[in-house]
């Protein structure tokens, strides 16, 4: 448990000490969501009607930049190759960095989002709902991204080939996501998108570990 | 002094311009009091300057 | 302990790299895997360390924890040194302290190992300021900052001057003389005391 | 003679002569602003159609305005980079760009707030507004393209092509953002005539922000140089404070 601290202190403490990566995630998801008015029109109905959408896509591709990065520099380096000898089993190696990345991606992620609602003339009453399903749907986005990271740690143009494999991974998350913050479900249907948006990240949380330490130990070789 | 319906937004605007500039202003200080104790600190411990301004390359 | 490989097989892709190969080593000795690049000393090494898995053969240590892989009772040192540049140096060994050992005494043995390889008075710089030699040093402190019995060693005097290349073989020296072993793949000779050769080279031909 | 930019080619001169300007250009900046609040709060009147809201002007139009000038500012400074290698070029880049952003920021911020009341959302797509937001997203670029590389003197370069690249783009995004506001819907231009009797705050605050710009703007420069030196000295340290160099040093030396 010590080592599993130990590795996941030092992935946050680089994340925040190299800070390049959570800037280009936050940056680069306020320009996505600032191109759609521009393509869209400003009609601010329409753009309150679209905004859960587009705030969800948005948030998936800016954390989809950073996801190459998990296992990629510790590979460069070798680190990858010490942590597989450690005390601790590959698959707590992988959930450990996983959850660096939650919480240096996914968390300033949605945090960001409600602000960016502001652009999207967003409805103010969706605003609580809005965080808290970020916040329950982007540990999906970190553990199931981690499995495509590991499949694709030493392809060239590897980025590309992630968004191609990562995508359709997160097509639960995205239909729940957005159904939750367009709350024309009615406090009921609010209610079971939230809990189905969990379990989705729950059934990440055990899954995606396995998946990205089996590729990690074809990588390794 | 009455600023009408509309107070709040003034207020805020003016606490949100205040706030950010004397942050920026105290972070500038702050960070000027560290380089200039980080310079100080290697120059006690006898590591000199080479050329009268390598610091712009 | 013994470190025992027996008719070890082992293909990469569809090229075979070593063709019954069989050694051991003993608690207390240095092996020196010699030959020319390409022989297949990175990959017996990776093979020793678990990463890749054998065609045929067994490898297994006589005496050590049944409970761990090899691998898991291992220093592995390759051709890079996990030495991450936005930390300082006490940091990267502080962390491979806490990551690979949960024993105590970890702020004096941290100290003694970056003291060993000569990087003390470095300590509080970020890894980025060091040279490709200083920064192999970092990645060899590794090896005294866990207690593991088992040392595989790659190229581990890559960009090393003379002075730092002797630290590495009083490392080595110091940790076989106190009961552990060590497999090291090297071009140059190192001066190692109770140390053999293997020369994969002369093995191939007799295979 | 010497032109001011040649005088100040050595980093030396420079700090001292910023040391000795710094405290004089802080102490104006502070007594205008203080007396810019003054006029904005208590000489001048509400706006007939706007109503006090029009006092969050006094410091959106000053932070806009920046916002533009501190672009231009950088352009120049990179040209001067690129063109002259002039060695200051790049700190007053590089100090400047944290500082327009924060200005741009500000710009948006307030506008929002001004335009809360009046349009009833924190934002719309107006064209102006728009282009702040797009120039705003170039300031952030320039930031992260520089955080994103290690070797500082291809960084300087880099991001001094960045910059340039923006400024003569600038111009087209302000015209094309125009053309597609006007495709949806009329332009809802709020500041298109000032009253004389809110011309005088608006200049003195305009004033006193620029002032207050140049004061912080010559403080972070000399952070970054003072940084610099730290940096150039931290590599030498590290050579220098080798044990094992140090020992081989001496070996050398004996024999």
């Amino acid at each position: 448990m010590k080592s599993f601290w130990a590795l996941l202190s030092r992935d946050v403490r680089l994340a925040v000490r190299e800070g390049g990566a959570i800037g280009t995630a936050l940056g680069f998801f306020l320009v996505v969501v600032s191109l759609m008015p521009l393509g869209l029109g400003p009609d601010l109905n329409l753009l309150s009607r679209i905004a859960a959408g587009v705030l969800w896509i948005a948030l998936l591709l800016a954390a989809l930049l950073s996801l190459n990065r998990i296992f990629e520099a510790d590979h460069e380096d070798g680190t990858l190759d010490v942590l597989a000898t450690g005390p601790l089993p590959l698959e707590l190696v992988t959930a450990a960095k996983s959850l660096a990345h939650w919480i240096t991606t996914g968390i300033p992620l949605a945090i960001m989002a409600p602000v960016l609602g502001i652009l999207l003339n967003l409805d103010l009453a969706a605003y609580p709902i809005l965080v808290a399903t970020t916040l329950a749907g982007t540990p999906a986005v970190s553990f199931l991204g981690a499995i495509g990271a590991a499949l694709t740690m030493k392809t060239r143009r590897g980025g590309l080939l992630l968004a191609l494999i990562v995508l359709p991974l997160y097509v639960p998350t995205l239909i729940f996501g957005i159904s939750a913050v367009s709350a024309g479900a009615g406090p009921t249907g609010l209610a079971a998108s939230f809990l189905i948006l969990a379990a989705i990240s729950l059934v990440a949380i055990v899954l995606g570990p396995l998946a990205a330490a089996a590729a990690l130990k074809v990588q390794l070789q | 002094m009455d600023l009408g319906p509309h107070a709040a937004f003034i207020w805020i605007s003016y606490a949100a311009v205040t706030v950010t500039i004397t942050g920026l202003i105290l972070w500038l200080i702050a960070d000027g009091r560290k380089q200039a104790a980080d310079l100080e600190a290697l120059e006690r411990q006898g590591v000199k300057r080479r050329s009268a301004a390598p610091g712009v390359r | 302990m013994q470190l025992i490989a027996e008719d070890l097989v082992i293909d990469r892709g569809s090229r075979r790299i070593i063709d019954g190969l069989s050694f051991a080593v003993k608690a207390g000795e240095a092996l020196v895997l010699t030959g020319a690049n390409g022989i297949g000393k990175t990959t017996l090494l990776r093979t020793l360390a678990g990463f890749i898995r054998p065609f045929r053969g067994v490898i297994r240590l006589d005496g050590g924890d049944d409970e761990l892989t090899l691998g898991e009772q291992s220093h592995v040192v390759g051709h890079t040194n996990a030495v991450k540049s936005s930390l300082s140096v006490a940091e990267n060994a502080g962390f491979w302290n806490t990551y690979l050992d949960s024993g105590e005494d970890s702020p004096s043995r941290i100290a003694a190992s970056l003291r060993h390889f000569g990087l003390e008075d470095l300590s509080d710089f970020p890894a980025a300021y060091l040279s490709a030699g200083q920064k192999r040093r970092l990645g060899l402190a590794r090896l005294l900052v866990a207690r593991r019995p088992v040392w595989l060693l790659d190229e581990p005097t890559a960009s090393l001057d003379t002075a730092s290349s002797e630290r590495l073989v009083a490392a080595v020296n110091d940790h076989t003389s106190s009961g552990g072993l060590a497999v090291i793949a090297t071009h140059l000779p190192l001066g190692l005391e109770r140390a053999r050769t293997l020369d994969l080279a002369a093995q191939r031909m007799a295979a | 003679m010497q032109t001011l930019t040649q005088r100040l080619a050595n980093p030396a001169r420079f700090m001292e002569l910023s040391a000795r300007l710094l405290p004089w250009i802080s102490g104006a900046a502070g007594i205008l602003l203080v007396s810019g609040l003054y006029l904005a709060f208590f000489a001048s009147p509400a706006d007939y159609q706007q109503g006090e809201t029009v006092r969050i002007m006094y410091i959106h139009v000053p932070c806009a305005w920046l916002s533009m000038m501190v672009y231009g500012l950088i352009a120049l400074s990179s040209f001067g980079l690129l063109v002259f290698r002039h060695p200051l070029a790049d700190v007053s880049a590089k100090a400047a760009a944290p500082l327009g952003a924060a200005f741009t920021f500000l710009a948006l911020l307030t506008g929002s707030l001004w335009g809360k009341p009046m349009w009833g959302t924190y934002w719309v797509w107006d064209a102006r507004l728009t282009s702040v937001l797009i120039l705003f997203f170039l300031y952030l670029g320039l930031m992260a393209l520089r955080s994103a590389l290690e070797d500082e003197s291809a960084a300087a370069k880099l991001t001094a092509i960045l910059a340039l690249v923006g400024v003569t783009i600038l111009p087209i995004i302000k015209f094309s953002v125009d053309w597609w506001n006007t495709l949806h819907q009329p332009s809802t231009d709020f500041t298109s005539t000032v009253d004389p009797s809110m011309r005088l705050p608006l200049l003195v605050m305009a004033v006193a922000f620029t002032l207050l710009f140049f004061a912080m703007h010559l403080k972070a420069m000399r952070n970054e140089i003072l940084r610099r030196r730290v940096k150039a000295l931290r590599t030498q340290a590290v050579a220098g404070r080798d044990r094992l160099a140090a020992q081989a040093a001496n070996h050398g030396a004996a024999e």
